[in-house]
């Protein structure tokens, strides 16, 4: 099975872990992710501006070249997904959008949200399924205690992005047990960490981190994942240091026994 | 076959003619409902024999397009049972009116002839064939074996028209009725028997036309229709003609709407009598084509009826009325998923 | 029509979002992680744009307080979405007077080794033109 | 040609000031066949009423244009007057001027020329009028009670009190409703088994009520005074005739870990059960599902203990089909589900509950014998906090858009009863408004505040935060004064939207009775006939019109009996002349129309006619104008237009068409 | 200022007696204004309306013709709105098939709850019709006045 991927620029930099992980992993489980070419930045945020257009161009490009192919979009920083998946939405169905975007690129085809879009978890959960994942764990992660990180991007807002249960997600959690370690729900975990608010006022989004960390490791957390480079920066920076963090498909790719391999990327 | 027929006239087969007078003479049937020569070799029409020495005038040719279930109708009032030539396309009718009680089987000795494909003269004159004097090769040629074996195509199957100009020749499948080239198939939906076998004539989408004319502008559509709709002048052959448009009394003719008319009076009048007409057989014309192959003004009326048929296939599933005598009627059933009305908008 | 009364308009009109519909239950200011932050509360958006008081909100220091983070727009009973009036506002600020909360001078002073993409990319969208 | 009055209602200023009536009088004068017009303050009013009398007298008037408010307002009230004065009733025609437009339009000059052309439509319609004469259908002298709740009981004792047989159908194994798992009512503190029991025993005991409990309705068919009803008696395993109630056969079922639907799943009870000691009918229920012996085949214990025998494993489901001449739909509500609200922490600590639930905790029946405890440690709690409109007052689809009523007094109860009965506990209320109209209520909810100590705040809450040591954090802030509240509590308590109960969607279907977009069955006047179905012969009781509280239903129940006391009182019911004909001359036969019927009332014969002149025997549709309700189906279906609808002919309605379009 | 020449269209609105009927009243009672241009005729169910009904009107002058009825499975009558729905879909689609402007007629289903709900399709409907223009394709020309 072959996906477009489009893995953002974080990726590409500082997140270069969560990638290659997830790629090994999805090799290894019998999925591809075929970049998109020329992908260009989400922007982070998705703009909340109704009259806002040019910041959307770029996801609508991504979008679009996954429907070429013929292939549903992959997304694995929880920005990126965000973004793209509000901007289909917007696609599907505000006409408003739709028209004044499909002015703008001028494609041989009016692009109206026919891509679907899919986090790496999502792929996890409704293609590959945690059953056949456990089935192909080799190091299972026995013992582990592992709390899930949501953060608010991939959950809210919970009717567009479809995700989860957004005040009571569960999809980390089945992963963590499929990989062998026992989730530990708290509930901080789908509370905000600050997000970009850390460039400019540490101290604040150091107290919300520190509440993250401190819920997680109450509830008996010795470790924390996340699907977010920003969120991971941020609880790392400000987390007071409890707990470590680290991606989701750092753990997958060690239970699936291909970390090493893809440590040599 | 039968020599020297009036006008040139193709006769019927032997066999056929055999059986038929066989089944008069034992009594089986009081009266024989078949074709008789017209006054000119191709347009043979509706009749009733009672007498053996009657039958001589019996014709069954290319040219035995006209659907006889209708007549059934009141065949059924008469005493005895009275034997119906139908051809496979006409048992669909004869079926949909055993289906509304308007005929009654007991009534009818029905016997399937063989059809390879029945011939339109606006066809040929169309071709630039004019002052005709007689046709032949529109006779029927049926091989001695089982009336279910179907007959080779039609080939190289050659009409011969002698016209006031000369002697021309018309290749036989280009010489059909429009109907024939969208055959519903060679299989007879209900009879007693079955004479003489048939060939195949589909060449043709049945829904092709209709197609062309959905993908127009609206402008185009409208257009179209106003072209075609403006040469009606009422006569009501369609109307007459159509085994489905069989009521005691047409709305048309009554009070009951204030719809009471007579003559087109504006542009508007053919176009609601036509939409009307179509609406009210929709869900059980059969599709046999006899509205368009009797309209003197050439009109092409099944373009009608067979929107509704292509709708109804499309939106409730595929429906052919007159299939069977039993079947729930398209616009008399329901489903809780049917498309909403507004699907008209959006199919674009 | 004064000056006010049009930026209360374009505020609605670039949120997409009705005050009228708020039935001031005060969820989005008690789901918050802003809330002690804030010197305009979120659940006060509502009434500073209904009351056309623009002023005030655009120079509150909660437009540069609100993470973005959405839980006021997922609780949020009446569909109003406070979180998009305030962006809003901060749209107005960044587009009608120039004014930018972040200019590239300060940022290599705020870099550190580990500080993702992401953060200055979404920054700069949230702070600047 | 008719000899037409026409009567223009000024509605006191609700027509006249958008409507220049004189002006509709004077164009509608012009129109043909009218010989009279007249305006009125109030036409429907009595001196309105003589006036249109003494016109029909004076001007020998043959049919009647009233233009004034919906038909479905006074229709009935001028056919009457017109019956009075001795015209046929079906000679009256409405034009609704009010609804459709006085009262959507602003200005004069458009409103008055709709009004004339909506008056021009009405005149052609009459012109074309026929008297038509109403026929009689009987009325079974039984109701049907669907529901066993307090509503439903109600509703049956007053019935039967009257001398009419009833019948309540109950889904559950016993009647009782939402009413038999609270604790206390409001305002009083009555406790809510003390009262409700006794009308439970008097339901049972009463000669004309029968009660099919674990029943179903399956099916409805006929119409007003005359229904067919199949009820499916669900197989209860339990011989009824038998049982003597001891209560044996639960104590020693070995399956015991099933949750107690009675007690909200906060416990468990056995596979044989009745839901409550006070059950009515006292005789328990196999639930199938949980059974070992139907599961597995081995057990068979309950039987060994019956010394009644009772016990039967091979008792089928039945159906029993009964006539009825009026239905009273009683079938209650639920309480919302929570998972779209799970920032309250519902499905994520045990210490978060619903009020119901907390009902079950408080009554001594109940999973803890009534004492306050912590469901996760049984410990009392310390702190209590109560959150409000969960799920009520909703825009969006996680929740309802309706205020569900009840909630202010029920938390107003419980915050008191814990204040009372637990003085070291500190309530804090959580709120958006407290809505306490009703009698003494705002006095209830202002003792609970100055005497009971119960610490009210406005502000909904945004999150519960479960701690580590099993406290609740709720996440709060008061409006009043802009501060953020971090609160910590032993238990929460949401007042949990309710929503009419699931099954009534596949109900009013079955009745045809309409519902509204929250599932609530809609009345046929708002205001004027708030127990009433739109749908003769269905009446309303208790929360299935809208949520209210007990005394609110009881009263309802008492009105929805009467309504259908009225219907059983009558012998015969005149039924609408507005049926289907078919013309015999114009018939084929065909049978179209009767594949639309959806009431089998047509038929065909074999018929001999004369049609001009011509003599023949045609099979021709015949309408049993008794069972045709008049819909119209079958007249679209016909293609020669023989058939027609009373009332609401071709003609007729072509008529209005061109007085429109003219 | 008068207006010149103000396209003033007749729209027919058929409506079901016991949902939409209902529903155009409580838009009534609820003072939810629409246009003038819509007249409603009572039917008793949305089956009612006989095809001849609706190309009647547009014969003497409509500009467009709106069916309501009960929503599928409200029926007052169980099933009339079904029978309704398959027979306008045809309708509406054969008169699309002739070059009718496909927007000059169409069915809503309106309960009787829905005040708000009708007033809006009105509003929209008329709206609809504004933007399509006069009819002129199916009117009978005897019947316009110049």
């Amino acid at each position: 099975m072959k996906y477009s991927y489009y893995p953002g620029c974080t990726l590409r930099t500082k997140a270069k872990a969560l990638d290659v992980y997830a790629r090994e992993s999805a090799r290894l489980l019998g999925f591809e992710l075929e970049e998109i070419e020329n992908w260009q930045c989400c922007g982070g945020v998705y703009p909340l501006g109704n009259d806002e257009i040019a910041t959307k161009l770029s996801s609508v490009r991504a979008l679009n070249e996954a429907k070429e192919k013929g292939q549903e979009l992959v997304t694995l920083c929880s920005a990126c997904h965000h973004v793209i998946k509000r901007v289909n939405d917007d696609m599907r169905n505000v006409e408003d959008i739709r028209q004044r975007a499909n002015n703008y690129m001028q494609l041989s085809e009016p692009y109206a949200g026919e891509t679907n879009v899919l986090h790496y978890l999502e792929v996890l959960r409704d293609r590959v399924g945690f059953e056949a994942i456990k089935e192909k764990v080799v190091n299972p992660l026995k013992g582990k205690k592992i709390g899930a990180y949501y953060g608010c991007l991939l959950l809210r807002p919970g009717r567009i992005m479809a995700f989860d249960n957004p005040e009571n997600p569960t999809i980390m959690e089945e992963f963590i047990r499929a990989i062998g370690a026992e989730p530990v729900i708290y509930p901080y975990r789908n509370e905000c960490c600050g997000g970009y608010i850390s460039l400019k006022e540490k101290e604040l989004a150091c107290s919300m981190c520190e509440k993250i960390m401190d819920s997680a490791a109450g509830f008996g957390a010795d470790l924390l994942i996340t699907a977010c480079p920003l969120c991971l920066y941020n609880l790392n920076a400000g987390g007071n240091g409890r707990l470590p963090v680290v991606y989701f498909t750092e753990l997958l790719a060690e239970a699936l026994g291909v970390k090493k391999e893809a440590g040599n990327q | 076959m039968q020599e020297g027929m009036k006008n040139g006239c193709a006769g019927a087969p032997a066999v056929l003619l055999e059986r038929i007078s066989t089944l008069l003479a034992e009594g089986t049937v009081a009266r024989v409902l078949g074709w008789k020569a017209g006054d000119m070799a191709y347009n043979p029409e509706p009749a009733y024999f009672e007498t053996q020495e009657a039958l001589k005038d019996f014709v069954y040719d290319g040219f035995c397009g006209a659907n006889l279930s209708k007549y059934m109708i009141e065949a059924s009032k008469l005493e005895g049972k009275t034997l119906v030539c139908l051809k496979p396309c006409d048992t669909y009718s004869f079926n949909q009116l055993l289906k509304e009680h308007r005929v009654d089987r007991e009534k009818a000795y029905i016997i399937g002839v063989g059809c390879g494909g029945k011939l339109d003269v606006e066809q040929i004159r169309r071709k630039g064939i004019k002052g005709i004097q007689s046709i032949d090769g529109a006779q029927l040629v049926w091989e001695e074996s089982d009336p279910g074996t179907e007959l080779k195509g039609i080939g190289d199957d050659v009409l011969t028209i002698r016209t006031i100009y000369g002697e021309k020749t018309l290749p036989y499948g280009e010489a059909l009725l429009e109907r024939c080239h969208v055959c519903k198939g060679k299989e007879h939906r209900v009879y007693d028997e079955l004479i003489g076998q048939s060939r195949d004539t589909k060449d043709a989408d049945r829904f092709a036309q209709v197609e062309r004319i959905e993908a127009m502008s609206p402008e185009e559509k409208f257009a179209f229709f106003q072209q075609e709709l403006s040469k009606c002048i009422r006569c009501n052959a369609c109307r007459n003609v159509c085994p489905a448009c069989s009521c005691r009394k047409c709305v048309f003719d009554s009070n009951k709407f204030d719809s009471s008319q007579k003559a087109n009076a504006d542009s508007f009048e053919e176009k609601m009598f036509h939409i009307i007409r179509a609406f009210h057989v929709a869900g059980r014309c059969t599709d046999c084509g006899e509205c368009s192959r009797v309209c003197p003004q050439g009109i092409p009326l099944h373009l009608f009826n067979r929107k509704f048929i292509k709708d109804i296939n499309e939106l409730y599933g595929t429906y052919q009325a007159g299939e069977n005598a039993e079947d729930k009627m398209p616009l008399t059933s329901f489903d809780f998923g049917d498309a909403e009305p507004g699907i008209v908008g959006e199919r674009g | 029509m004064n000056r006010e009364k049009k930026q209360a308009e374009l505020i609605t009109e670039i949120s997409g979002v009705n005050p009228l519909k708020c039935m001031k239950c005060g969820k989005c200011s008690a789901s918050c992680p802003s809330f002690e932050e804030m010197d305009i509360k979120p659940h006060q958006f509502v009434s500073y744009v209904a009351n056309e008081n623009i002023e005030a909100l655009v120079n509150s220091k909660s437009l540069w307080k609100c993470l973005s983070c959405f839980a006021c727009v997922e609780r949020c009973p009446r569909d109003v979405k406070p979180g998009k009036l305030i962006d809003a506002a901060r749209q107005l600020v960044i587009r009608q007077r120039g004014q930018e909360y972040l200019s590239p001078d300060e940022i290599p002073a705020l870099l550190d080794p580990e500080l993702p993409q992401q953060l200055l990319v979404s920054a700069f969208r949230r702070y600047r033109r | 040609m008719q000899r037409i009055g026409v009567f223009v209602c000024h509605c006191g200023s609700n027509i006249a000031a958008t409507v220049d009536v004189k002006k509709v009088v004077e164009m509608a004068a012009l129109e043909p066949g009218v010989v009279h017009a007249e305006d009125y303050q109030y036409m429907c009013s009595e001196a309105g009423q003589s006036l249109i009398a003494k016109a029909i007298q004076e001007k020998q008037l043959t049919g009647l244009v009233v233009c004034s408010c919906s038909p479905r307002m006074h229709e009935t009230t001028f056919r009457k007057a017109a019956e009075r004065a001795g015209l046929n009733p079906y000679m009256v025609e409405i034009a609704n001027i009010r609804e459709h437009c006085s009262w959507i339009h602003k200005d004069m000059e458009e409103a008055t020329r709709k009004a004339v052309i909506l008056a021009r439509a009405a005149i052609a319609k009459v012109n074309l009028n026929t008297p038509l004469q109403p026929g009689e259908s009987r009325v079974t002298k039984r109701a049907l009670v669907i529901g066993g709740g307090i509503a439903g009981i109600q509703t049956a004792l007053d019935i039967a009190d009257a001398g009419y047989e009833v019948d309540i159908v109950e889904k559950t194994p016993s009647i009782g409703g939402r009413m038999s798992q609270l604790d206390k009512t409001f305002p009083t503190l009555d406790c809510s088994a003390c009262i409700l029991t006794p009308k439970m025993v008097e339901a049972a005991a009463h000669e004309r009520i029968r009660i099919y409990t674990y029943s179903e309705v399956e099916k409805v068919s006929g119409f007003v005074g005359d229904f067919t009803v199949d009820i499916r008696k669900k197989a209860r395993s339990v011989d009824m005739d038998k049982c003597t109630g001891c209560g044996v056969c639960q104590e020693k079922c070995p399956s015991k870990k099933t949750p107690s639907e009675f007690n909200r799943g906060l416990n468990n009870r056995s596979a044989i059960y009745t839901p409550f000691a006070q059950a009515i009918p006292n005789v328990p229920v196999i639930d199938r599902e949980h059974c070992i012996k139907f599961q597995t085949g081995k057990c068979g214990v309950c039987a060994k203990v019956c010394q009644a025998g009772a016990i039967d494993y091979e008792q089928k489901d039945e159906i029993v089909t009964e006539k009825y001449g009026a239905i009273v739909v009683a079938t209650g509500f639920d309480t919302i589900k929570l998972d779209q609200y799970d920032e309250y922490a519902y499905s994520q600590s045990k210490d978060v509950i619903t009020s119901l639930e907390l009902e079950r905790i408080m009554n001594a029946a109940g999973p803890t014998k009534g004492h306050l405890e912590r469901l996760s440690d049984g410990k009392p709690p310390k702190e209590m906090v109560f959150i409000q409109c969960v799920g009520s007052r909703c825009a969006d689809e996680r929740g309802k858009s309706y205020c569900s009523k009840i909630c202010c007094m029920y938390t107003a109860k419980h915050a008191m009863l814990i204040r009372d009965k637990y003085p070291d506990v500190n309530v804090t209320v959580f709120y958006i408004d407290v809505r306490t109209p009703g009698k003494n209520f705002d006095e209830f909810y202002r003792r609970a505040v100055e005497q009971y100590g119960v610490n009210y705040i406005k502000g909904q809450v945004g999150k519960v935060i479960p701690q580590p040591d099993g406290k609740l954090l709720v996440q709060g802030v008061d409006l009043l004064d802009n501060r953020r509240i971090m609160k910590e509590a032993d238990m929460v308590v949401l007042a949990t939207a309710i929503e009419p109960n699931p099954d009534v969607r596949k109900i009013a279907t079955m009745l045809t009775a309409s519902i509204d977009t929250n599932n609530f069955l809609t009345e046929a006047h708002a205001k004027l006939r708030p127990v009433e179905s739109p749908t003769a012969g269905i009446f309303l009781s208790g929360v299935c019109q809208g949520p209210k509280d007990i005394p609110e239903t009881v009263a309802q129940a008492g009105a929805a009996a009467v309504k259908a006391i009225g219907l059983l009182a009558k012998e015969k019911l005149t039924t609408n002349p507005c049926t289907a004909k078919s013309d015999e001359l114009l018939c084929n036969g065909c049978s179209v129309c009767a594949n639309v019927c959806p009431y089998g009332a047509i038929t065909y014969e074999e018929r001999q006619v004369n049609d001009h002149g011509i003599r023949e025997v045609r099979r021709l549709a015949v309408v049993n104008s008794a069972l045709c309700q008049g819909c119209g189906a079958c007249t679209v279906a016909c293609p020669s237009g023989a058939m027609d609808l009373q009332g609401f002919s071709n003609r007729q309605i072509i008529a209005e068409v061109d007085a429109i379009c003219r | 200022m008068p207006m010149k020449d103000e396209f003033k269209p007749k729209i027919v609105a058929f409506c079901c007696n016991w949902c939409s009927y209902a529903g155009a009243d409580l838009a009534g009672s609820s003072r939810l204004t629409y246009p003038a241009d819509v007249k409603i005729i009572r039917v008793p169910c949305s089956c009612r309306v006989n095809p001849m009904f609706i190309l009647r009107a547009f014969e003497k002058g409509a500009d467009g013709v709106i069916l309501c009825g009960c929503h599928p499975g409200d029926c007052h009558y169980s099933t009339g709105n079904y029978y309704a729905r398959r027979r306008m879909t045809l309708l509406f689609s054969m008169l699309d098939y002739l070059g009718v402007e496909n927007g000059r007629t169409r069915v809503e289903w309106v309960s009787a709850a829905e005040g708000v709900k009708f007033s809006q399709t009105m509003n929209e409907f008329v709206e609809k019709i504004h933007s399509l223009g006069k009819n002129v394709r199916l009117e009978d020309l005897r019947c316009r006045k110049e």
